[in-house]
């Protein structure tokens, strides 16, 4: 574990850890009015899992279920126009005041992005496992 | 329809997504895969009743125009293809669920939610009319396939999956330049326009267009000389992979060049197609000769078939995109099946391999029966749908008096009869010559997996049972494939 | 159509292919990583020249770049990355096999080979 | 009547699974279950010719369809006029008699009790179909399971190598026949437009004379013919029953059949009759001689059948009323005699344990009964009186009497020589199984194999006593394939006239020269050249495939990628025509042309450079150039995503690549240059086809109504991310389960790493 034999490491990548998480909820939020989307912040979040899970600060996140939360949402939320007699894949478009954000107009696509994210997460995070950093305890190797 | 189409498509999906949830546990898992399956394979028979009666509909996802967003079209062709199609991976599962209780390597937990993806990709690749979900859905099944053929990480697994990831990677990257090349010349992605625009280009981009996804779809289709990464990869997965392989992929490949290049008119490409079609058919057939292992023998008989529906296509007249499509149809669930006995085969001699093989006609003489009858058919014998499916294309060839690729049809003919009796003669007949260790299979196992055999031989024997209906249907997909303006009128209604 | 651009495409291409008719599977990825910004870059040519980026900001679409392929390149983009990501597994896993990370011959092709001769 | 006939077909399916059924139990049981279907058929068939209201009934022949295929004109349409009556008497009749003497034959314990009774049944039934069909289709349908049901007969002792081979041989040479025939058909039906048999229009033309070669070749193949009759001989491997059932009375008659329907469709085309002629002679000399060389008595008959065989596509070749009528004769008259014949033979090695004739003796008086039937069966086959064969002899001797010019020569030379070749050969058979030689020991008679030798043997003696009903069987089929047949009828005595004397004088030789024959010791039996030969070929292809195979099946992943560069190339060539570069520019922005120019080189110094972790950096360089060419395209989205890829990628490689050597090893260096030549095509053809097709678009992107649907319907200001999550949510959707399968191969492959360790 880095964070063990190098404490600064740790607190450095603690310390970040809020500010990527900002950045990346940013894209996710703006996105559908201005660069971003929920395929960047699914990498944002995931480069910061990757990096806390180097460091040794956190254990390794269950991948395939975060995954298949996102997948099941997405679907759902794509069925959904179903039920009220709408082609299927239709959004349904709200309009919000938010501070920061300011005025967005939104709905079912903030949903369906969020679905994103989490498999972006889920795809990023077994990658640790796929490169074979990680032990059968669930521990990095290195 | 809306909601039968979204079925087709989401609950595949869903099942997946729930089966990787709770894939541990393995009898829910089960039950929530084949749900999936059974519900998108009823949502395809529903489908497939909707357009017999009422023609050609479509489905505008998310309720965009179709200039600006996708378009799914079920027309007669779409409709033969889905069901046939979802009913193969339904009863490639059953047996798949079989096998696994028995004797399966590493991550048995992940088929189901893996063909559940391959059955979404699939449901999207035969009904979308847009080129770039097209894409999407080759994508979603080759990816399926990529993990279907390592998850169990053996040697010899990674080593052909490498050759079989990076071939279909490129093949993949070549049709994103395709479509760079399609929406540059005409400004859209989608097919019905497509059909309205491709023919209006000068000769040399359509053709060029033409040609290049003739190498897309082919290396897919794996015709001559795309064809070398087939029998390198299949042979190496658990059988009953192979056997979804076999039966689906290549025929995604041919269903879209079939759908491609007739909706967009490139008849001009006729004579070349007939050339690789004749390479194809006598390679594949001379390839399956030299083979001494079962699975290998069936995947040289994939491409030597494929070269069958390719001349179908090339001839391009209305009984020749006939003959393609029943040949398309007919050949799914037979080769399938020809997979899963080869499975049955190994399980009971514990080798596919023919040196190491015999006398299983006097044990078992059930899985001879059910080798025979898809063989037969394979070989284009009566009264099997094989025979339908040679025949209509043959007599297509004769006449339009394109007389090389006949000739070489009927050689391929003699040949697969030739590597079929190859396979009677090493596995049925005679006696075997060690004691390779067959698998220990329970009883319960045993009778699933040679009931979804039978299920799957019963579909090939209700294909040649139905043979005029699906003759008269691959009339009504070649017309209206041939006749692009009812297509366009009715996308763009 | 930018010829700069064209030659970019081509030359990924070229280098691209270079790397993936190669037998190690990191270069092969590397390759496949530079075909990938091939076809996007042609996808995003085939939309039409440069523009502005398709943000509407109430002033109409006029000069705005076309956004269709920047979104098909988008999708592109991501199922590129998902698979190079997957090349690097199984590269990984062949070297647990083989001590490297090497595409070989198939082995029933090679011993069919050798019964011509 | 139309049911009559689906009730029979049915009777014979339902027997084969009961016939199964009862197999599992023993052989004999599934024998006599299997039995029930023929009789009942040869029973109907004798009561349809007895019964005054039969085929001349008001209601005309039975007939009944079932289409299958609609489109294709592919139908089950069957009729059972005079011809098809005939065969059916010979097909269930003898059918029926070949069962119960299978019963005798086969031992209480034999193996394969589940799996021959059935299959000797669907050949039955496969044969009955094709006598029945009315349209080509429905004939090449039963023609086809012919084939099959008969290889699996031929094959039932598999376990020795011989037998397969010969099986094989059988298949491969009638399944090859069956695809030149169908080539035959379709252009046939094609050209005739239509597929009802009866009443076919005549066809002429090239492409007629096509399809009567490839008719007639078809119909050679299953005959027998020379040189395809060389799978007749090793089809003896098959059990007795199944050598006289399908092997002489039946199946081989099938070709004999067709050349006879097509008769009249191929009357005007001379290719048809020269080929049938060029076939039957060869085949009628070449049979009688190879029945004279060999020393089995199995092979002997084998050999006499395709002389026999020959002898009626001769004279249907021939096409005359008068030949014509001759051959239904001989047909006829061959299925009871040869069956008899080989029934006899079966008894012989079924007692004696041998069939060789040098080893068998005094049968005459062991075996007193079966030399009795054998001597009528005998007779009636080399033509002498008072036996049937002897008036279907005169009459083929008239037919070719009754010809002019050459055809007169060879017809009589021919049909004269094989009728010496056949007396000289029944004697010499007769003489080799009941003479003098070593007394060789008898087993006890078995009355299941004895009933239906005798009851064939004392048809031939009913049919000359009774030759006026044989006449009412023969003359209508004749009738029915030749008009002019009409005048003719098979006469017990015809008095001293020209074709009585040749006859006798052919009894004469024949005889003297088959004792003469039977005098002569053979050593061994000839080497079968033409089956080696065949075999030969077989083999040949399958010992001489894996070296074609080998060049365009190399499993070399870099050579596969090579053919589908150059395939994509031909392709590129197809864009350079007519290719116009006017709406080409330089650069969108000079910065576009350095950023460009970068990542050129930073690609081609990743192709470069030897280390790892090297050509990783120079991956990163190429990715954020992408990145700025992006925000020059105006594709902020694209950018943004593209670094941040690039970032997660290259910490992969980092990591992942971690553990390899840090240079590339140098296997590669081998062959550079095809290498290069290959990527150089492969980008000149991506870069044709991007030139070409932007040049004179056929349409345009409709961006203003994309921009106003993503404001107004999508509630997003940018386009892009509306498209993804709206417009084109489809794709994205699909994109994300492609990220999410990835990531499971991913943990899936980790899974089995962690397993190994």
């Amino acid at each position: 574990m880095i964070a063990d034999r190098s404490p600064i490491v740790g607190h450095a990548v603690a310390a970040i850890t809020p500010l990527a998480l900002l950045i990346g909820t940013y894209l996710l939020f703006a996105g559908h009015n201005n660069p971003g989307g929920g395929f960047a912040a699914g990498l944002v979040f995931g480069a910061v899992l990757i990096l806390r899970t180097i460091a040794g600060v956190q254990k390794p996140v269950d991948a395939p279920l975060l995954m298949a939360a996102g997948l099941i949402v997405i679907a759902i939320v794509t069925a959904a126009p179903i039920f009220w007699g709408d082609y299927f894949g239709d959004q349904a478009v709200v309009s919000a005041e938010l501070p920061i954000l300011g005025k967005i107009k939104s709905g079912s696509a903030l949903p369906f992005d969020i679905g994103v994210t989490a498999i972006v997460i889920g795809l990023v995070a077994s990658l640790l496992d796929g490169l074979s950093l990680i032990d059968a305890d669930g521990d990095l190797t290195t | 329809m809306n909601a039968l189409v979204a079925t087709v498509i989401l609950a595949p999906l869903l099942a997946a997504s729930f089966g990787i949830a709770v894939r541990h546990k393995a009898r829910v898992r089960d039950v929530l895969t084949l749900t999936g399956l059974a519900s998108a394979f009823v949502a395809s028979l529903g489908i497939f009743a909707e357009v017999y009666r009422n023609g050609t509909s479509v489905i505008r996802v998310g309720d965009w125009s179709p200039e600006l967003g996708i378009v799914l079209v079920a027309d007669t062709f779409a409709v033969l293809m889905l069901p046939v199609a979802l009913a193969i991976i339904l009863i490639v599962e059953l047996f798949a669920i079989a096998q696994r209780r028995t004797e399966w390597g590493a991550n048995p937990e992940l088929t189901g939610p893996l063909l559940g993806v391959l059955t979404m990709g699939v449901s999207l690749a035969v009904l979308t009319g847009d080129l770039f979900t097209l894409f999407v859905a080759f994508e979603l099944i080759l990816v399926s396939s990529y993990v279907l053929l390592t998850h169990q990480g053996q040697q010899a697994q990674i080593r052909s999956g490498m050759t079989y990831v990076v071939m279909n990677l490129f093949s993949s990257t070549l049709f994103l330049f395709g479509i760079a090349f399609v929406y540059s010349a005409t400004g859209t992605v989608n097919m019905a326009l497509l059909a309205e625009r491709i023919p209006e280009l000068s000769d040399g981009v359509r053709l060029g267009i033409g040609a290049w996804f003739f190498v897309v779809f082919g290396t897919k289709a794996a015709v001559f000389p795309l064809f070398s990464w087939l029998p390198d990869s299949y042979p190496t997965a658990p059988t009953t992979i192979t056997a979804v392989f076999a039966g689906l992929l290549t025929k995604i490949g041919i269903y879209a060049m079939i759908r491609f290049h007739t909706l967009t008119g490139m008849d001009a490409m006729g004579p070349v197609l007939l050339i690789i079609a004749g390479a194809t058919m006598i390679v594949g057939a001379l390839g399956a000769l030299a083979q001494s292992d079962v699975k290998r023998i069936l995947s040289f008989h994939i491409i030597s078939q494929i070269g069958y529906m390719l001349m179908g296509l090339g001839l391009f007249s209305a009984a020749g995109t006939t003959g393609a499509i029943v040949f398309l149809i007919h050949h799914m669930p037979v080769k399938t099946v020809l997979f899963l006995v080869g499975g049955l085969i190994e399980n009971d001699q514990g080798t596919s391999n023919l040196d190491r093989n015999g006398g299983l006609a006097a044990r078992r003489p059930l899985i001879a029966g059910l080798f025979a009858v898809p063989a037969l058919s394979l070989a284009g014998l009566p009264p099997f749908s094989g025979f339908v499916a040679k025949f209509s294309v043959i007599s297509a060839g004769i006449a339009e008096a394109a007389t090389p690729v006949v000739v070489m049809a009927l050689i391929a003919g003699a040949l697969t009869l030739l590597s079929m009796t190859k396979i009677w003669l090493g596995v049925f007949w005679g006696s075997k010559p060690d004691k390779s260790k067959p698998v220990r299979v329970s009883a319960a196992n045993r009778r699933l997996m040679l009931g979804a055999t039978g299920l799957a031989v019963g579909l090939s024997l209700f294909i040649s049972f139905y043979a005029g209906t699906l003759v008269e249907l691959g009339e009504r997909a070649a017309t209206e494939l041939r006749n692009s303006d009812v297509y366009i009128s009715e996308v763009l209604r | 159509m930018s010829i700069a651009l064209l030659l970019t495409v081509g030359g990924l291409t070229s280098v691209g292919l270079y790397l993936i008719t190669s037998r190690s599977l990191s270069r092969i990825i590397l390759g496949f990583a530079l075909l990938g910004h091939a076809s996007v870059l042609a996808l995003l040519m085939s939309g039409g020249p440069a523009g502005r980026a398709p943000i509407a900001d109430g002033s109409g679409s006029d000069g705005f770049a076309n956004p269709l392929p920047q979104a098909l390149a988008l999708t592109a983009i991501v199922i590129s990355f998902g698979l190079t990501l997957f090349l690097l597994a199984l590269a990984s896993r062949q070297k647990d096999h083989t001590g490297d990370d090497l595409v070989e011959d198939d082995i029933e092709d090679s011993r069919i080979a050798e019964v011509k001769q | 009547m139309q049911q009559v006939i689906w009730t029979l077909l049915g009777a014979h399916v339902a027997g084969v699974v009961l016939a199964a059924i009862a197999g599992f139990r023993s052989i004999r049981a599934g024998l006599a279950v299997a039995a029930f279907a023929p009789t009942i058929t040869a029973i109907w068939a004798i009561w349809l010719f007895v019964s005054q209201d039969g085929l001349a009934g008001a209601d005309g022949p039975p007939t009944s369809e079932l289409v299958w295929v609609e489109g294709l004109d592919l139908a089950f349409r069957m009729q059972v006029d005079s011809l098809a009556l005939l065969m059916t008497l010979l097909v269930s009749g003898i059918g029926a008699l070949v069962f119960i003497y299978a019963i005798g034959y086969f031992a209480p314990d034999a193996a394969g009790g589940a799996t021959f009774p059935p299959t000797l049944l669907a050949f039955s039934a496969s044969m009955l179909g094709l006598v029945w069909s009315d349209s080509i289709w429905t004939l090449f349908i039963f023609w086809e399971a012919t084939s099959i049901t008969s290889f699996l007969l031929v094959g039932h002792k598999n376990s020795d190598a011989n037998v397969q081979t010969a099986a094989r041989r059988a298949l491969m040479i009638t399944g090859v026949g069956g695809l030149v025939l169908l080539a035959g058909l379709i252009i046939l039906a094609q050209d005739v437009g239509s597929s009802t048999l009866t009443n076919l229009a005549a066809a002429e033309g090239s492409r007629a004379t096509l399809a009567a070669i490839l008719v007639m070749i078809g119909a050679a193949t299953k005959s027998a013919q020379v040189p395809f009759h060389v799978w007749l001989p090793g089809a003896m491997a098959a059990p007795t029953p199944v050598s006289a059932y399908l092997h002489s009375a039946t199946m081989v008659k099938a070709g004999v059949l067709l050349v006879a329907v097509m008769g009249t469709t191929f009357a005007d085309v001379q290719a048809w009759k020269v080929l049938g002629l060029a076939f039957g002679i060869a085949s009628m000399i070449w049979g009688g001689v190879g029945a004279l060389r060999h020393v089995d008595a199995k092979l002997i008959l084998a050999w006499g059948t395709i002389s026999q065989l020959g002898l009626l596509i001769t004279l249907l070749a021939l096409g005359t009323g008068k030949a014509v009528f001759a051959a239904t004769s001989i047909l006829f008259a061959h299925a009871i005699f040869k069956a008899g014949l080989f029934l006899i033979v079966g008894e012989v090695d079924i007692r004696t344990g041998t069939r060789d004739i040098r080893k068998l003796g005094g049968l005459a008086k062991s075996m007193p009964i079966t030399f009795a039937v054998a001597l009528l069966s005998g007779l009636s086959m080399a033509g002498a009186p008072p036996l049937l064969g002897f008036p279907a002899k005169e009459a083929a001797i008239e037919a070719v009497l009754g010809l002019s010019g050459w055809e007169q020569i060879i017809g009589v030379v021919s049909v004269v020589g094989g009728a010496v070749l056949t007396v000289a050969y029944t004697t010499r058979f007769l003489i080799g199984v009941f003479g003098a030689g070593p007394d060789t020991i008898v087993k006890p008679r078995r009355l299941a194999m004895t009933i239906p030798a005798v009851v064939l043997g004392f048809l031939s003696v009913a049919g000359f006593a009774a030759l006026g009903l044989v006449n009412d069987i023969v003359r209508p089929a004749a009738i029915e394939l030749n008009a002019k047949s009409e005048v003719y009828g098979l006469v017990r005595w015809p008095g001293i006239k020209t074709a009585f004397v040749v006859s006798m004088a052919v009894l004469i030789v024949g005889f003297a020269l088959g004792v003469g024959a039977a005098a002569r010791k053979v050593a061994s039996a000839p080497n079968a050249t033409g089956a080696d030969a065949a075999d030969g070929l077989i083999d040949g292809i399958l010992s001489n495939t894996p070296r074609f195979i080998a060049v365009v099946q190399h499993g070399s992943l870099p050579v596969y990628l090579a053919t589908m560069t150059a395939a994509v190339a031909v392709a590129g060539i197809a864009f350079t025509d007519q290719v116009s570069l006017s709406h080409l520019q330089l650069w969108d922005t000079p910065l576009q042309g350095v950023l460009a120019a970068g990542i050129v080189a930073a690609a081609a110094a990743g192709a470069a450079v030897r280390s790892r972790l090297g050509a990783t950096l120079t991956l990163g360089a190429t990715g954020i150039g992408m990145s700025g060419i992006f925000i020059i395209h105006g594709a902020p989205d694209l950018a943004l995503t593209q670094l941040l890829v690039e970032i997660i990628v290259v910490v992969g490689f980092v990591l992942g690549l971690g553990q390899l050597a840090n240079q590339f090893p140098t296997v590669d260096n081998a062959w550079r240059a095809t290498r290069l030549a290959v990527a150089t095509l492969g980008g000149l053809a991506v870069m044709a086809g991007l030139a070409a097709s932007s040049a004179n678009p056929s349409g345009v992107a409709p961006i203003e109504d994309l921009t106003a649907g993503a404001v107004n319907d999508g509630g997003g200001n940018n386009v892009v991310n509306v498209i993804l999550t709206d417009v084109r949510a489809l794709d994205t959707l699909g994109e994300v389960v492609v990220l999410a399968t990835v990531a499971i191969g991913i943990l899936a492959l980790a899974n089995t790493r962690r397993a190994e360790a």
